[in-house]
């Protein structure tokens, strides 16, 4: 047995125990339910206590930017749906505002507000499915998710309809959306938008009172302010810190200044929090969604875009607050339609830095816990 | 600190409502039968591509012209095209071969915003589960052909403006050939000098000239 | 490695004569048998990619895979009879792959869902995606699609149990008990330098004969930059 | 977000190269502990937040530049861009809201390219920089634990690099094309030597 190595940013020290046990190691994953994908740990456990985490990748690494790099940049539009594949949406969003850099283009006030619409109902998506996962690696099989999967349905429905497809849905253009939301679409969007408290508010009475919860989920992997900084953490997962830090406010990108909402901030940094944080996020994003559904303008959904996609030579960073975080394309054109370099930046990825120091000191149970509250998406991480 | 256990019991009469209600609300009990019902495919859904043809004959009425557009934009290069050929071995404007890998595809539809001629569209069926990995899957010309008609019945809105757009087109290409015609006629009537045959009628010109005359 | 009786494709005859000739008691045994097996498959609880989320979305209420009799996810391969290939197998997974397959009890089947699992998909051209699952596995039902959409998902099972009701031997599966001798094992593969070694197990796949349809010299296609 | 002004870093470190194209700082990775501490501290920046960590590989390329000659006249002129490898960093500050500021660490080898680590300033770049390790071959000094982290250990190659070539595993093709097509024809002209 190797002996327990402590390292940065936190120590523990293990006293022999009374029986002198040695350390275990446990290798959880790749295939292990509770680990969100293909995702692995190499836990060394002391009892039941994580004295050392070691987060290993790559078992979905498809190659994502060594293909984008071989084809031009309107192709990979469809591979930016599968790297967080349950929001394709905001991902193709991220692309497209990055690649707009590259080349100005102008996009319409309409494409922008379907723009708006879709990240956010994406979001709702995410977050709720990420909670029920979330609950259900607490234990709570299946019920909420159940619930979850029953609302991720009816907003999935609203981008059959919209985009085509499902999850993968290729919808978003450089300078503007692909098509125009058909008859009846804004009316039964706002119907579900309209209908979604009601279930938000079940979904509270059923989860955020409940005391094995809050047992489980309080204090358990706190991470302070300056660490969440320190870590490069992104999204919900630093907003529990309680860092005031959303894209749609700082870099007010699209037209995310038109609206009125509110970033929820946690105070504690822990897995409760970020659970809080992402059931408070959908009610400002409802909200979001009735103002943007009331102000949808009538006009043209594609700005005046080059048909050959060909930047000058530069590069280009654009950035959006997926819901999992700031999700970032690093483009570096080199004047041909096929980009030099094709870099993501993705916050699952990012947010796992923290993971091992979340661990260490925690039981081996709630180390399943603080990696459901980190909601990541191996497509992602590994890309 | 209230009552312990609280929480709970709240929870679980969250759960009994939609036990409850299961029985006489629509919206708490959405499943879907699907073998006995309809999917919940609507006329929007995409899945793999296909080819359309007008009229009865397949071969004869595609309206591919083996350009290779949707070849060259497929992303995962799941599209192979070969043009045909007459005897004399010049190539011809259709597709001998036009094969569609569908274990590869990833139903992205840049294909068919691509083509010009309006020859692909996105298929919505699903049911294409099987047993052989090769003959199964490969999809060849015969099987990617499929009537207008049944376009319009998996996707009538999106077929409709098609229609119209292709009627449109043809519409115009029509009166430029009418145009073209009595100029040519005009043309010998009027024998200009023969340099002067040559320039390039501009694109408004022939609707000015029907109506002027 | 010797493995069971399970490719037996030959349909039970249920009209008299069929009956007559195979004996009414075991016939209406075996159709039995396979009719309880068909519907009690229970997959294993494993999502490698998107097409998971399609997978949960199955199990959810809208679809609801239960009514299949197949909504009993298991975690353990041991106690599972389905494995479904939800997504991308790259290089560095495929030895899991196998291991667990190796793992789970006979008589499995292995449903490769999505185009990634069938063939490496839109990600075949990567340099760690494993082109097609069957290469190390063999694969009972493909199921195309990037994501295929539950019902999709549905429909291969149902699929996979007209297979199984298809199936006539009834000896081998019964008196083999789940970890016996009939258990198929496959050599796992290695990674070796770059890539996985053997490229494919030739007791479940070969490359099959050139496509006629293609001609050398296609003139489309990227060149790689 | 307002842009942030790198006047005043030019002014601290008078040694460093601003690159006016990609509007960043080049850096040499032996002042990068200095110039980047300097950063984070220094009020009218605080970097406190990184957000992104990429690698870059340049092959050596013939370029061509528009430039006027002494005629007056605009001709093309080529020269030999060096092989070069860059990682790219991205920062923000979280506290006064701007960003982003791009800072480089160019190496002008890419036989072995060593440039300086940031993790012991951000915690954040721990991942961030093995995935550049791992996909370009770049080492990080002072870096706790650089190890592959996306490909397996063993794996020979960088993967990213401009100049790789992926094993080639094109058994069996039905739509091949370009490149495609030529690498499975190769692959089974292998297999079918290697069988009896």
């Amino acid at each position: 047995m190797s002996p327990v190595q402590t390292m940065p940013p936190r120590s523990y020290h293990i006293g022999k125990d009374d029986l002198g046990a040695d350390i275990l190691e446990v290798a959880m994953g790749p295939h292990h339910p509770s680990t969100h994908g293909v995702f692995r740990m190499d836990l060394k456990l002391d009892g039941e206590t994580v004295v050392d985490l070691k987060p290993v990748f790559g078992y979905l690494h498809r190659n994502h930017e060594k293909i984008a790099e071989d084809i031009t940049y309107p192709m990979s539009m469809p591979f930016t749906d599968r790297l967080d594949y349950l929001c394709g949406m905001t991902n193709n969003w991220a692309y497209a505002l990055s690649a707009e850099k590259l080349i100005e283009i102008k996009v319409p006030e309409r494409a922008e507000y379907i723009r708006v619409i879709v990240a956010e109902l994406t979001r709702l998506v995410n977050h709720c499915l990420l909670i029920g996962f979330f609950v259900n690696d607490l234990g709570a099989l299946g019920t909420p998710l159940l619930y979850a999967l029953r609302e991720r349905e009816k907003i999935l429905d609203l981008f059959e309809v919209l985009s085509g497809a499902r999850m993968m849905v290729n919808y978003i253009r450089f300078g503007g959306v692909r098509c125009d939301p058909p008859d009846g679409w804004l009316k039964e969007c706002q119907r579900i938008v309209d209908a979604f408290p009601a279930f938000l508010d079940e979904y509270e009475t059923l989860l955020t009172e409940n005391e094995i919860i809050i047992a489980r989920a309080q204090n358990v992997g706190v991470v302070t302010r300056e660490e969440a900084i320190n870590f490069s953490l992104t999204g919900p997962m630093l907003r529990a810190s309680g860092v005031n830090y959303d894209i749609r406010k700082v870099d007010r990108y699209g037209i995310y200044d038109r609206f009125d909402f509110k970033v929820p901030i946690g105070g504690h940094g822990d897995c409760y929090d970020r659970f809080m944080v992402r059931m408070l996020e959908m009610r400002q994003s409802v909200k979001i969604l009735k103002q943007a559904i009331r102000d949808l303008p009538e006009g043209e959904i594609m700005g005046k875009a080059p048909k050959i996609f060909r930047p000058a030579p530069g590069e280009a960073y654009g950035r959006i607050e997926a819901p999992k975080g700031e999700l970032g394309f690093y483009l570096i054109s080199d004047g041909t339609p096929i980009p030099y370099r094709f870099k993501v930046r993705p916050p699952s990825f990012v947010n796992l830095t923290a993971l091992r120091h979340m661990c260490l000191g925690h039981k081996v149970a709630d180390a399943v816990i603080i990696l459901g509250s980190i909601d990541i998406v191996l497509g992602e991480v590994d890309r | 600190m209230s009552l312990i256990g609280k929480g709970i019991l709240k929870g679980m009469g969250v759960t009994a409502k939609n036990f409850f209600q299961s029985y006489y609300r629509k919206e708490r009990l959405p499943t879907v039968e699907y073998p006995e019902e309809k999917a919940t495919i609507n006329q929007f859904s995409r899945n793999f591509p296909f080819l359309l043809y007008d009229g009865d004959d397949p071969v004869d009425g595609m309206r591919c012209t083996a350009c290779t557009l949707c070849e060259r934009a497929c992303p995962p290069q799941c599209i192979y095209i070969i043009k045909d050929k007459d005897e004399n071995g010049k190539a011809i404007l259709s597709p001998r071969i036009f094969d569609i890998d569908t274990s590869v595809c990833m139903s992205c539809q840049l294909c068919v915003e691509v083509c010009p001629y309006e020859a692909i569209r996105m298929d919505s069926a699903f049911e294409l589960s099987n047993e052989n990995r090769f003959e199964g899957l490969l999809l060849n010309r015969e099987e990617l052909l499929k009537p207008n008609a049944y376009y319009h019945e998996i996707h009538p809105l999106e077929a409709r403006e098609t229609d119209d757009r292709m009627a449109a087109k043809a519409a115009l290409a029509e009166a430029k050939k009418k145009a073209r015609q009595k100029r040519a006629r005009l043309a010998a009537k009027n024998k200009p000098p023969p340099g002067l045959k040559k320039t390039p009628p501009t694109r408004k010109k022939p609707p000015q000239r029907e109506k002027s005359e | 490695m010797n493995s069971p009786d399970l490719s037996d494709q030959k349909a039970v005859d249920l009209s008299p004569e069929g009956t007559a000739k195979a004996g009414v008691i075991l016939s209406s045994l075996v159709w039995i048998y396979n009719w309880s097996r068909s519907n009690s498959v229970w997959p294993l609880l494993f999502g490698w990619a998107c097409c998971a989320i399609e997978m949960i979305g199955t199990a959810g209420s809208r679809h609801d895979i239960a009514r299949f009799g197949a909504e009993v996810f298991r975690p353990s391969p041991r106690q599972s009879d389905l494995m479904i290939v939800s997504g991308t197998v790259t290089k560095k997974m495929a030895p899991q792959v196998v291991r667990i397959y190796n793992q789970m009890p006979e008589p499995k089947y292995v449903i490769a869902m999505g185009a990634c699992a069938i063939s490496g998909g839109p990600f075949k051209q990567g340099y760690n995606v494993l082109k097609g699952i069957d290469r190390y596995i063999p694969v009972d039902v493909y199921l195309p699609g990037c994501p295929p959409r539950p019902e999709a998902l549905l429909h291969s099972l149902m699929t996979l149990q007209k297979q199984i009701k298809r199936q006539k031997s009834l000896g081998r599966t019964i008196t083999n008990p789940a970890y016996g001798e009939g258990r198929r094992i496959y050599p796992v593969p290695e990674l070796r330098g770059d890539d996985l070694f053997p490229p494919f197990n030739p007791e479940v796949w070969t490359p099959p004969a050139k496509n006629p349809n293609v001609e050398d010299g296609c003139p489309a296609g990227r060149k790689s930059v | 977000m307002a842009a942030i002004d790198h006047k005043g870093v030019i002014r601290q470190f008078p040694e460093l190269e601003w690159e006016a194209s990609s509007g960043s700082l080049i850096l040499s990775p032996e002042k990068v502990d200095e110039v980047v501490s300097w950063l984070k501290e220094d009020p009218a920046y605080r970097l406190d937040y990184l957000s992104c960590v990429s690698g870059v590989d340049y092959l050596e390329k013939e370029v061509k530049t528009r430039v006027r000659n002494e005629a007056g006249k605009m001709v093309f002129k080529t020269s030999l861009s060096p092989e070069k490898m860059e990682v790219v960093y991205h920062f923000y500050s979280m506290e006064k809201k701007t960003g982003p500021f791009i800072l480089k660490q160019r190496v002008l080898s890419r036989e072995n390219p060593v440039v300086t680590s940031l993790t012991p300033h951000y915690g954040g770049a721990e991942l961030m920089e093995r995935e550049v390790y791992d996909l370009f071959g770049i080492r990080f000094t002072g870096h706790p634990d650089l190890r592959r982290i996306l490909m397996w250990e063993g794996f020979q190659h960088y993967p990213m690099r401009k100049d790789y070539v992926p094993p080639n595993d094109y058994e069996y093709e039905p739509t091949p094309h370009g490149d495609v097509l030529e690498r499975a024809r190769e692959r089974r002209e292998e297999l079918e030597g290697q069988s009896p």
